[in-house]
């Protein structure tokens, strides 16, 4: 080691720092400052439609995680399928949003919100109850359905939020 | 240029104590302790919030913004909660080791303020040979960090305290060093004194090769950043605290930045000129000049890597120790050639010498050695 | 562009020196007998017309008759890749040569084929499993491992 | 006299604050030199490629995701293109550029976890770091806007990429692009040229070229060592043959090289989006590929010049919907098979800095 640049190299880093002293910080206060997540994300729920859905069981299919489980019974009369029970454990759904990509009716849709944390794992497991998109109390995001997307708030960008400057930058 | 003064208490008037004070002065001496506890323990609150806040904005955070307003009661808060702690201690721990080093540690840091002269004369103990016992004391410290470290068992730990034991033994000497520069400009060695000398300049501009030195030994003897190996978080966890817990943690905590607060205050007292200063109180200009020097401390703490342990002692011997010979010589020569009055010619000579060593000592002098066969 | 060398090319060239040790000649790969495996990998690595300096990677397959060990290679000098295959038939104890001696980088993907797949590389200097602990029943990729 | 002494054993992590995951490594020292170390990985085996013999071709791409979870844009390219490989998918020309744009920002991503986690390992506390952090929450934002989430994408599919980007993602991408020239600057200006972190990283841990191509080592580590071997110029991949940008090298493969050659390669990554953005062609984003795929039996080898290295995919197909075998080359793995030769000698703390500045994720480690 020789301080062959006599200390202007770590002159130069202090006004890095510095100038961050006065600058806005980048961080926002979580619980009271609320970001709009993208329109696209995938929240850790599913939000299913009663009416669309066929008890076709593609989702169940291509869950790479086996979280979906879907019963259906056939209903003669009016030669359809019933689904009788569709139930998500949320424990093991990694939200790779394949089940919502291959729906061939447009009847599941990923959750808009993300503050699904529960104290047990049993708490996890949703069935057709709580994901029914009629219920109203779930918003389905945008993924895969750019319509409900145009609906949805802007996303909060930093790159629009941070101005680099300080004030008399 | 100096008026010794001598005597335990020193409070107004130097020479004797009020006469309608009752019962002796043992209750005083009990008191202005307790005050002067009080006044450390609070400025080191202050100073770990400060540190946060101002770390927190220099990494483009917010910093503790919470508890209270503007999170000013976050170290309070923090102080709670540590207390609260579960005590842990490790099944091998060397008991009476483990258990003695905080204290061990924690007790010089305190001890030192005695001779801290916060206003004129407002210290508890104006010693006439007040430096050579912050010198002296402040050593201590580190036989209860060396002994946290052996007494945790833990080999991160051992690791740090002799790491630690090796720095304050090398800093020792350029920060000796450096203050015999400023003793020779005020013949006493009173800290009080020290202060009554920088009437017309503060030592530092008389001193600017020795406040860097002291400065840097200084960061170095405290182990703060770039120096802070004793507690190099992504080399060994965190050093000798590693495995202290609780209330012995919050001691150690307590140790740290009273550490920091007693080398804002000595540089302070020794070359920006104490409490001396215009308009403001002389107590508030002291803790306006401590904060001064404590920001810039964080400053570095936020900016810096840390240096290596053969880089650290090759700084001390190579650089430090040398430089600091070569002030000692040039301040003594100075103190005897120049006639009485007349130091302010000093101050373009020492800065223009300063700048002259520093490029010489950075261009010729490598530190650290690098790669050892093994 | 890489330039994945032909089988058939390169088992024109070694034709000479190998020619009892190349069992099959692929499209883009050569199938060795494991016996000659360490001669001709470090033939190929030292020849000036081959060169191949640089190991991509090393992957062993179960093909429940046989495990077939495959040795990704790239010359960084000429820019051509070659894919070299040998096998073992039997499922008790398989066993290849090991190739540390010639690609250091082949020391952990060894350990780790004998970790996940069982397959004992002869020569290794530190024949351990290298991510599951010592004692551990079986070998998990192996299409057998329930 | 020598003073006699014993070598003394420490245990560095898994649980410890630099090893960047959960590495393991048995430190025999001398005082404080490191005479010996032995690795001891395994602790985040999720045993993923046993996993995806028994997930269909499209299901195992969330499983990629999470091999090198710093950087899983570029695992996803990797094993998408070894089943196009294998399967002879042509992949429509805008999702070729939308795996570049993607490929490129995930890569300004790694180099600016690696640059300031680096530092961090030297020492500097926390500021370089949260000043990266920084600037790829911009890009993470953005990777937000086109996939729906902040680190598992999930985005390229098998012939092609799942969904068009949103119109307000050029835009913003342009923004960025602006923001990170300069913040990559500032970085320079912040510890370029630090007298301490010089000190640190100038000749510690030096790798040889001859060395590291023996020991298979790839990607910023090797070209800091002064071998100019990138695959996007080797073997272009996608549509890398038409962009034009250089091969960043070091000389002296050092640590302070492998600093310099990754933030280097920031620029080039800069340089190649600006070009993609330009070229950018409109059109289908994904090729008329069924959801279960079917490859026809064989095998194929697929690399791409991932942020860490040469990662690539193995693939052997039986004709099924399942993979029969998935290999995919650790190249964080391999970049520490080195490790042992670069750090003894050096100081425990330049151990640290060593293992820092290769830049290695443990969960493609150990996979």
């Amino acid at each position: 080691m020789k301080f062959e640049r006599y200390g202007l190299g770590i002159g130069k880093g202090l006004t890095v720092t510095l100038k961050h002293l006065f600058r806005h910080p980048t961080v926002s206060q979580y619980p009271e400052q609320r970001l709009h997540t993208s329109r696209r994300i995938r929240g850790n729920e599913l939000v299913w439609d009663r009416q669309k859905c066929t008890g076709c069981a593609t989702c169940a299919k291509t869950c790479p995680q086996g979280a979906i489980e879907i019963i259906t019974s056939t209903d003669l009369v009016e030669n359809k399928y019933v689904v009788e029970k569709y139930q998500v454990d949320f424990g093991y759904c990694i939200q790779c949003g394949l089940c919502v990509e291959v729906c061939p009716y447009g009847a599941l849709f990923m959750g808009y919100a993300y503050e699904r944390a529960q104290y047990r794992r049993s708490e996890l497991v949703e069935n057709k109850e709580d994901m029914m998109l009629e219920s109203g109390k779930k918003q389905p995001s945008g993924y895969f359905y750019p319509e409900i997307a145009a609906k949805l708030p802007r996303q909060t960008l930093l790159v629009e939020k941070i101005t680099e400057e300080a004030p008399w930058e | 240029m100096a008026i010794a003064n001598s005597g335990l208490i020193n409070l107004g008037n130097p020479q004797t104590l009020p006469p309608d004070w009752p019962g002796g002065f043992w209750w005083h001496w009990v008191l202005f302790t307790i005050v002067i506890i009080a006044v450390v323990i609070v400025m080191v609150m202050a100073f770990i919030y400060m540190a946060r806040r101002q770390i927190g904005r220099m990494q483009s955070r917010v910093g503790p913004n919470r508890t209270g307003p503007f999170g000013l009661i976050q170290p309070i808060a923090d102080v709670l909660k540590v207390l609260l702690k579960e005590g842990i201690e490790p099944a091998n721990v060397d008991k009476p080791v483990y258990w003695l080093a905080p204290i061990v540690a924690l007790v010089p840091v305190f001890v030192i303020f005695a001779v801290v002269p916060f206003t004129d004369g407002g210290m508890l103990a104006d010693l006439n040979i007040g430096i050579l016992y912050v010198v002296a004391i402040s050593s201590i410290s580190t036989v209860g960090i060396f002994m946290a470290g052996w007494g945790s068992s833990n080999k991160f730990s051992l690791i740090s305290a002799m790491r630690v034991v090796a720095a304050v033994v090398s800093y020792e000497i350029p920060v000796v060093l450096s203050i015999a520069g400023v003793l020779l400009l005020v013949g006493s060695l009173s800290m009080n004194d020290i202060v009554l000398a920088q009437q017309d300049t503060p030592f530092i501009l008389l001193q600017p090769l020795g406040f860097i030195i002291f400065f840097i030994a200084g960061l170095a003897e405290i182990s703060r950043s770039p120096f802070d190996l004793l507690e190099a978080d992504s080399e060994i966890v965190a050093g000798f605290h590693t495995e202290y817990s609780g209330i012995k943690f919050a001691l150690f905590y307590l140790v740290e930045y009273g550490e920091a607060f007693l080398l804002s205050c000595l540089i302070t007292t020794l070359y920006l000129g104490g409490w001396r200063g215009p308009a403001l109180p002389e107590w508030l200009w002291f803790i306006v000049k401590a904060v001064l020097v404590w920001f810039v401390m964080v400053w570095l703490w936020a900016t810096l890597p840390r240096v290596r342990i053969d880089q650290l002692m090759a700084l001390a011997w190579k650089f430090l120790l040398p430089l600091a010979l070569i002030n000692l010589l040039i301040t003594a020569l100075q103190v005897l050639a120049l006639p009485e009055g007349s130091l302010w010619i000093m101050i373009p000579i020492n800065f223009a010498l300063t700048a002259v060593l520093i490029l010489v000592w950075s261009k010729l002098f490598k530190l650290g050695w690098g790669r050892v066969e093994v | 562009m890489t330039l994945a060398l032909s089988g058939k090319e390169v088992a024109a060239k070694l034709e000479q020196k190998f020619a009892d040790s190349i069992i099959e000649v692929n499209k883009d790969s050569l199938l060795v007998k494991s016996e000659s495996l360490l001669e001709l990998i470090s033939f190929l690595k030292t020849s000036p017309e081959f060169r191949f300096d640089f190991l991509n990677t090393i992957t062993a397959v179960d093909y429940l008759e046989y495990f077939e060990v495959v040795y990704h290679l790239t010359s960084m000098e000429h820019n051509h890749s070659l894919v070299i295959k040998t096998r073992y038939y039997g499922r008790e104890n398989p066993a290849v040569p090991s190739i540390v001696s010639l690609y250091e980088g082949a020391n952990v993907q060894e350990r780790e084929i004998y970790d996940l797949m069982g397959i004992r590389f002869e020569n290794h200097p530190n024949m351990k499993r290298l991510f599951l602990w010592e004692g551990f029943q079986g070998h998990p990729l192996r299409k057998d491992y329930l | 006299m020598a003073i006699k002494t014993e070598p003394f054993v420490l245990n560095l992590g898994p649980v410890h604050p630099s090893t960047h995951g959960v590495y393991r490594m048995r430190v025999t020292l001398d005082g404080e030199v490191v005479v010996d170390i032995e690795p001891v990985v395994g602790y985040l085996h999720r045993g993923i490629e046993k996993l995806a013999e028994e997930r269909t071709y499209t299901g195992v791409i969330p499983l990629t995701d999470r091999l090198d979870y710093i950087s899983s844009m570029s695992n996803n390219l990797a094993y998408v293109l070894a089943v196009e490989k294998l399967a002879g998918i042509k992949v429509p020309e805008r999702a070729e550029y939308l795996r570049v744009i993607m490929a490129e920002l995930q890569r300004i991503c790694n180099h600016l976890i690696a640059v300031g986690s680096f530092f961090n390992d030297c020492g500097a506390y926390f500021t370089p770091f949260l000043h990266m952090y920084r600037e790829r929450e911009k890009i993470i934002d953005l990777f937000e806007m086109v996939c729906g989430q902040r680190l598992t994408y999930n985005y390229m599919r098998i012939g092609g990429v799942s969904q068009d980007i949103p119109e307000e993602f050029l835009p913003a991408l342009e923004k960025l692009l602006e923001q990170i020239h300069r913040s990559v600057d500032e970085f320079d200006l912040f510890l370029k040229e630090n007298e301490i972190l010089l000190a640190r990283s100038r000749g510690v841990g030096i790798l040889t070229k001859e060395k590291a191509i023996n020991c298979s080592i790839t990607g910023p580590v090797l070209r800091a060592s002064g071998v100019g071997w990138d695959l996007r110029k080797a073997d272009p991949y996608s549509v890398y043959d038409r962009f034009e940008f250089d091969i960043p090298t070091g000389s002296a493969g050092d640590c302070y090289d492998r600093y310099r050659v990754r933030i280097e390669e920031m620029r080039q990554s800069l340089r190649i989006i600006e070009q993609a953005v330009k070229q950018l062609p409109s059109g289908p984003v994904k090729a008329e590929v069924p959801h279960l795929v079917r490859p026809p039996a064989g095998d194929a080898y697929a690399h791409i010049e991932s942020p860490k290295g040469e990662l690539a995919v193995y693939l052997v197909s039986d004709n099924s919907i399942a993979p029969y075998r998935c290999h995919i080359r650790p190249t964080s793995l391999l970049n520490l098979s080195a490790l042992r030769d670069m750090v003894i000698g050096w100081k425990i703390a330049d151990l640290i800095i060593i293992f820092g500045s290769i830049d290695i994720c443990l969960g493609e480690v150990d996979r």
